[in-house]
């Protein structure tokens, strides 16, 4: 039994919060990379920068953590649609590798950018440290990860009913599927685009935050949890929001578990490699299953 | 000391970097420019190839693997042929998947590969790295010896971009183009694309290797950090593309652009006023990545194209 | 946007010209200001701003000149650091360079640049034993301790507090690998008991799974062998706040205020103990640093800051030791004014020492971070205290 | 059938074009009149396809000009031809497959500004298949039942023609003979229709008036009973079986992409 609270107190559930907002960040990188066809690899600063929002709406207000979202994502928003303006739209044309090459100059940009105005010293959104309800005397739960995790679902409901209900979220699924009959059906794309745009930079912002909110933050936070993000996509199949979640959800749960004394009293793989976790499911499941869990496009 | 003669220098020493990333970035410019193979794995060959060359030339120091004391002529061929097998392996399970995915596989088992650099420390000594390795010509005096060892850099160069513009224009290079341009009709025309796509990928791996080896020679000391994507993986694909992609011209013109830029700017934003004197390193990468961001837009195919061998 | 950059750059090569002809003596500054720890890296850099500012205001170096620091951008990182030494070594230059921070950077730098140039380098912060045995020619020095001495220290101090069943956690990078081995060589070897011994890669999210493995092995403490900002201070805070362990010890990379106001002083007071060069905060050389560094902004408690002071004002009289820009001569020199004997000089007297030096008189620097006595290897010797966090919330030695 | 008129829904006059330099249709002209079904035949790579794609503006367009009711349309974009009333059906991917039936259609009725139900319920009844199958994902639908959605997605901006690119290409002879019912069913609604066909036989048997084309030239034209009875173009394309999967190639040609790397169309990587 102790056994057993011990595994979901400290393995799943700090799993399942990390999972909800890998998802988040995923979802918004599958998304631009479905509709718009490449890898952005400045999507991880861009949630820095919600992030850093964030600490500027409390330092001046006091706020609780979640009634700073509206900031972050709207400034977020306004600085990814100037990006995309000046250093993604000139491009469009050419072939996608050069928007890979240009999202990597941007993170550079953003990076430099982020830490001369706020500097690289370690932040944090809420000090000291959270006190968990304890249930049934051993179960641990906190409200923040409560917080965390109904946050992230809600987006991910949000993104739902855009996707399924809305006619630019069907348009962008359209898109996503087949840019050149989008085009011959007579949708605008730039209008997908930006749509696009905004909908990832406000789930980019929504997890940046939600990070900062459960760790602390720093100029490089966003790049750290770049690459296992890109691991959720891929896992999920490029281009499939809904695979973005789970692939987000299984990345997060499994690099916690990796470390759970499964055979013997040591973790079952050196904590050294936990994050080659997220890198070495994905390799499995690319060879088992080359286009993802949730058949993303193949080109 | 005269301040001509410390900028001639360090002109060599830019040049003998340029060098070395040319070697990289023609490595990629086979998998990508001529094959279309998206690999984002290079740092890992790049290590692979450091680290072998290091275990082979160190001498004995108990803290690693090897310590063979071989010179030159054993320790390159030996980073490759190691960085050949790895990319054997990884193009075994990877060839099929196409682009983007290739990109992200790779770049995840880059990642692996150095998390095993890191942790496997009766190999590599871990985290710690690899110190004392032997440089060529090291003995002569200066600044002959940084001449020589520019040479030997410019001179596999040579033989590289000679081999590789052969290779281009034989009936291989033409096959290899077809390939990229339309998989179908090569297939359909018999040609084993999977066979193709794999030789492409280990002759890639394998420069990417001996660039790794010429790096560890050169800086004399290897660790872990030195395969982190941000400063080997990524900086050469922002030179094959800046340079040209499919263009082996191009490829080398990239890698001395970019690696110039890269390392000179610092020379620009240390003489920043004095208020910005520590953000100045900050302010230098925004400055590198609009470089960047100008250049992709004036030239948006590279700033030498490519030529193709045969074509209407 | 291209119209602010060419501006920004017309700016920037107008600046260049006009410093090329100022009458300085250039000495570079490398430091890891990007890269893994860039929050770590800024205050040092601050600190040997501070001495360069010290000696300007106070007649400057040998005929008036200007003690000139260029910065260079190591990136904690063995190619950035022989790429910012190269531009040092041959573009700025220099005579002498203090730093870079890192261990892997150091020594990447010195065998590949300044030991073949034969210029003097001087870290704060490298702390990896194998720099002890670089055959530097007498070109390297240190004036922060190896690690050797840190993790024997740390050992000691820990059963001293009573504790001698640890479990140790570390982060996978040269430095702290490097602690924790010397420490648990040391502590089993003192009779304690390392229950548990697990390295984390930094950098994650949550380490939560990882401490709550290392927490049933039944130890009494939790050694966090770690950067705080990477991840020491996650790894406390998942701890605390899961309840796994509520006693810690940490090396030098933890000590810094910003673990204070993340996790609360209240939360902490009494739960960790880190160890750090002793800088006998009583002494006058400390307070006279540690106030002219408040002063500018700056926190003086963070780690390795009055070293880098101490570096960079050692650098100072070395020059004017050697009467002159030959590096060589400013190698030689850097050993006679650090140790022993000889007049006292303390942070600040720059007047003072320069008389002294004009006069023919040895000198002897009593550093902020305590005496500074290079042995043959350019190593110094260390001595340890143990931090707590006192009533203020503030790090102080035990 | 309805007789000509004196202004054709949609005009070709003498165009040539091809893809990045080399030329693949030359001097075509063709005419599509009000209410006409209008087949285009020819072997694999005669530029059949390049023809469609050249009043889409997909095609690099050299010479001549392209009129729609009058009005020149030469080299327009894609988004604005069927904003103009060009309603298009590739060959393949011409359904949006994660989407369902349903959304398919409502994503045909983009550029409607009015409400599109009504007509949405018009098409499940032209199309009956489709109304059962509204809710799922049209990836899942059969070849003939993904034509036809792809049809009716077209439809739903009531256009002023409609092009099909080879509709029965890949379907079972049952199927096929089903998609030409409803293609002369929607041409019974009035909507002209230009249409490039292999199966030669069973296009013309269906179309008003058809055209031959051989290397990217217009080899014949004339009404669809005559091509059928020309001895020609029963030597060239209905010696075989006109059921038969593919058309035999007298000329691998132009279009496909030989391996020296001469290939000229493709996009770089």
């Amino acid at each position: 039994m102790n056994e057993l609270i011990g595994f979901v107190n400290f393995h799943l559930i700090p799993g399942i919060v990390l999972g909800s907002i890998y998802a988040l960040g995923a979802i918004g990188l599958t998304l631009t990379f479905g509709i718009l066809r490449f890898a952005n690899f400045a999507h991880g600063e861009t949630m820095t920068l919600g992030a850093f929002v964030a600490l500027v709406v409390i330092d001046l207000t006091n706020w609780h953590v979640l009634a700073t979202l509206p900031f972050a994502m709207l400034l977020t928003v306004l600085t990814v649609l100037v990006m995309d303006r000046l250093f993604f739209r000139p491009l469009r044309t050419g072939p996608t590798v050069i928007l890979l090459i240009a999202s990597f100059g941007l993170m550079l940009m953003m990076r430099s950018a982020i830490q001369i105005i706020w500097g690289v010293d370690l932040e944090t959104l809420s000090k000291g440290l959270a006190i968990p309800w304890v249930l049934f005397e051993s179960l641990r739960i906190f409200p923040k990860h409560l917080l965390i995790v109904g946050a992230a679902l809600l987006l991910m409901l949000g993104v739902h009913g855009l996707l399924r209900h809305t006619p630019i979220g069907k348009a962008m699924r359209a898109m996503s599927d087949s840019p050149e009959l989008a085009r011959m059906t007579g949708i605008d794309t730039e209008r997908v685009v930006m749509a696009t745009w905004i909908t990832g930079a406000v789930l980019a912002a929504a997890a940046g935050v939600l990070l900062a909110y459960d760790t602390h933050l720093d100029s490089r936070m966003g790049f750290r949890v770049l690459l296992p993000i890109f691991a959720a996509a891929l896992l999920g199949g490029l281009g499939r929001p809904y695979g973005a979640m789970a692939g987000g959800l299984v990345i997060g749960v499994a690099e916690e578990l990796s470390t759970y004394s499964w055979i013997g009293d040591g973790p079952l793989v050196s904590p050294g490699y936990k994050s080659g976790v997220a890198f070495a499911i994905m390799i499995a499941l690319l060879i088992w299953r080359p286009s993802g869990l949730f058949r993303g496009r193949v080109f | 000391m005269d301040s001509l003669y410390g900028i001639f220098l360090y002109a060599i020493y830019l040049l003998t970097m340029g060098g070395i990333y040319a070697v990289l970035v023609m490595g990629l410019n086979i998998q990508w420019g001529f094959t279309g193979l998206f690999n984002a794995g290079i740092a890992g060959f790049f290590a692979v190839g450091a680290y072998t060359s290091a275990i082979i030339s160190t001498a004995s120091s108990g803290r690693h693997l090897g310590g063979l004391s071989l010179p030159l002529w054993a320790s390159l061929p030996g980073a490759m042929i190691a960085s050949a097998l790895i990319a054997w392996a990884v193009a075994w399970i990877c060839i099929r998947l196409r682009s983007d995915y290739l990109a992200i596989a790779t770049l995840g088992i880059a990642e692996i590969l150095r998390l095993v650099l890191k942790n496997e420390d009766w190999a590599t000594n871990g985290a710690r790295g690899i110190s004392r390795i032997p440089k060529p010509f090291e003995d002569l005096p200066e600044p002959w010896n940084q001449i020589a060892m520019l040479l030997l850099v410019l001179a596999i160069l040579l033989v590289l971009y000679l081999l590789l513009e052969r290779a281009r224009r034989a009936p291989w290079g033409r096959v290899m183009t077809a390939i990229r341009e339309n998989e179908a009709a090569a297939r359909a025309a018999g040609k084993n694309v999977e066979g193709f796509r794999i030789e492409a990928f280990v002759l890639g791996g394998a420069l990417m290797g001996l660039g790794g080896a010429l790096m560890a020679h050169h800086v004399k000391f290897i660790d872990p950090n030195m395969a982190e994507p941000l400063s080997t993986t990524f900086i050469v694909w922002v030179m094959l593309i800046i340079g040209g992609s499919g263009n082996n011209k191009g490829a080398l013109f990239g890698a001395f652009l970019v690696w110039t830029l890269w390392s000179t700017s610092e020379i620009v934003t240390t003489r920043l006023p004095a208020e910005w004197e520590l953000k100045s390193a900050y302010l230098r990468f925004f400055l590198v990545g609009l470089a960047l961001q100008i250049i992709l837009q004036r030239y948006p195919a590279g700033i030498l194209k490519e030529h193709r061998p045969i074509g209407k | 946007m291209k119209k602010s950059f060419l501006i920004t750059g017309a700016a920037v090569v107008a600046t260049g010209i006009s410093s090329a002809f100022a009458a300085d003596i250039k000495v570079g500054s490398a430091g890891g200001i990007t890269g893994p720890i860039p929050d770590l890296v800024a205050p040092m850099m601050a600190a040997r701003d501070l001495a360069a500012k010290h000696i300007n205001e106070q007649g400057g170096l040998l005929d008036g000149d200007n003690y000139m620091l260029v910065k260079g951008d190591s990136k904690c990182d063995a190619k950035g650091a022989v790429d910012t030494g190269q531009k040092l070594v041959n573009v700025e230059q220099v005579v002498a360079i203090i730093g870079p921070n890192c261990s892997g950077a150091t020594i990447g730098m010195a065998e590949s640049v300044t030991i073949p140039a034969g210029v003097v380098i001087l870290s704060e912060s490298a702390t990896a034993p194998s720099i002890t045995d670089l055959e530097d020619k007498g070109l390297v020095f240190r004036n922060a301790p190896s690690d050797a001495y840190q993790g024997a220290a740390l050992a000691d101090m820990v059963m001293e507090s009573g504790y001698n069943k640890v479990a140790v956690t570390y982060a996978n990078d040269d430095y702290n690998k490097g602690i924790a081995e010397v420490f648990e060589a040391a502590f089993k070897s003192g009779g304690g008991m390392i229950t548990a011994s697990a390295e984390h890669e930094p950098e994650k999210a949550s380490y939560t799974s990882e401490i709550s493995t290392l927490s049933r092995s039944g130890a009494e403490a939790l050694m966090v062998f770690a950067y705080y900002g990477s991840s020491g201070t996650t790894i406390i805070r998942n701890s605390l706040e899961n309840g796994l362990f509520d006693m810690f010890f940490g090396a030098d990379g933890m000590r810094n205020e910003e673990i204070i106001t993340d996790i609360g002083a209240d939360n902490l007071r009494g739960k960790i103990m880190v160890s750090a060069p002793s800088s006998d905060t009583e002494s006058s050389s400390y307070k006279m640093f540690a106030e002219e560094f408040s002063a500018a902004g700056e926190d003086p408690s963070a780690v390795y800051t009055p070293g880098s002071y101490d570096a960079a004002f050692l650098m100072a009289l070395a020059i004017e030791k050697a009467g002159g820009t030959d590096r060589g001569a400013i190698a030689e020199a850097l050993m006679e004014v650090a140790n022993a004997p000889g007049e006292a000089i303390m942070p600040g007297q720059w007047e003072k020492a320069k008389a002294a030096i004009a006069a023919g008189r040895d000198i002897n620097y009593q550093g902020a971070s305590g005496s500074i006595e290079f042995d043959a290897n350019g190593d110094v010797a260390g001595t340890y205290s143990l931090s707590v966090i006192d009533n203020n919330g503030k790090w102080v030695e035990k | 059938m309805s007789a000509l008129s004196d202004r054709p829904t949609l005009e070709f006059q003498g165009i040539s074009g091809g893809y990045g330099g080399s030329e693949i249709i030359h001097d075509i002209s063709i005419r599509v009149g009000a209410g006409e079904i209008v087949t285009l035949i020819g072997p694999n790579g005669a530029g059949k396809s390049s023809v469609m794609n050249a009043t889409f503006g997909q095609l690099q367009i050299n010479g001549g000009r392209i009129l729609l009711k009058g009005e020149e349309i030469t080299g327009i974009a894609p988004e604005q031809a069927v904003r103009r009333g060009i309603s298009y059906v590739p060959q393949v991917s011409n359904v949006f497959p994660n989407l369902t039936v349903q959304e398919n259609l409502e994503i045909g009725a983009w550029i409607r500004r009015d409400d599109f139900r009504p007509r949405m319920e018009e098409m499940f009844a032209l199309f009956p298949p489709l109304s059962e199958r509204r809710r799922i994902p049209a990836g899942a639908l059969s070849g003939g039942q993904r034509q036809m959605a792809a049809m009716a997605k077209a439809l739903m901006v009531d256009p002023e023609i409609l092009l099909l690119d080879e509709p029965t290409a890949g379907l079972s002879p049952r199927f096929r003979g089903e998609i030409f019912a409803v293609v002369r069913k929607v041409n019974a609604r009035g909507i002209p229709i230009l249409m490039v066909e292999q199966n030669a036989r069973q296009a013309l048997g269906i179309a008003d008036r058809g055209y031959v084309l051989v290397d990217g030239h217009c080899r014949m034209e004339g009404s669809g009973k005559d091509l059928l009875a020309n001895p020609e173009v029963g030597a060239m394309f209905l010696g075989r079986r006109a059921d038969e999967e593919t058309s035999p190639a007298p000329n691998p040609g132009s279009e496909a992409p030989a391996v020296d790397g001469s290939t000229t169309q493709s996009m770089r990587p």
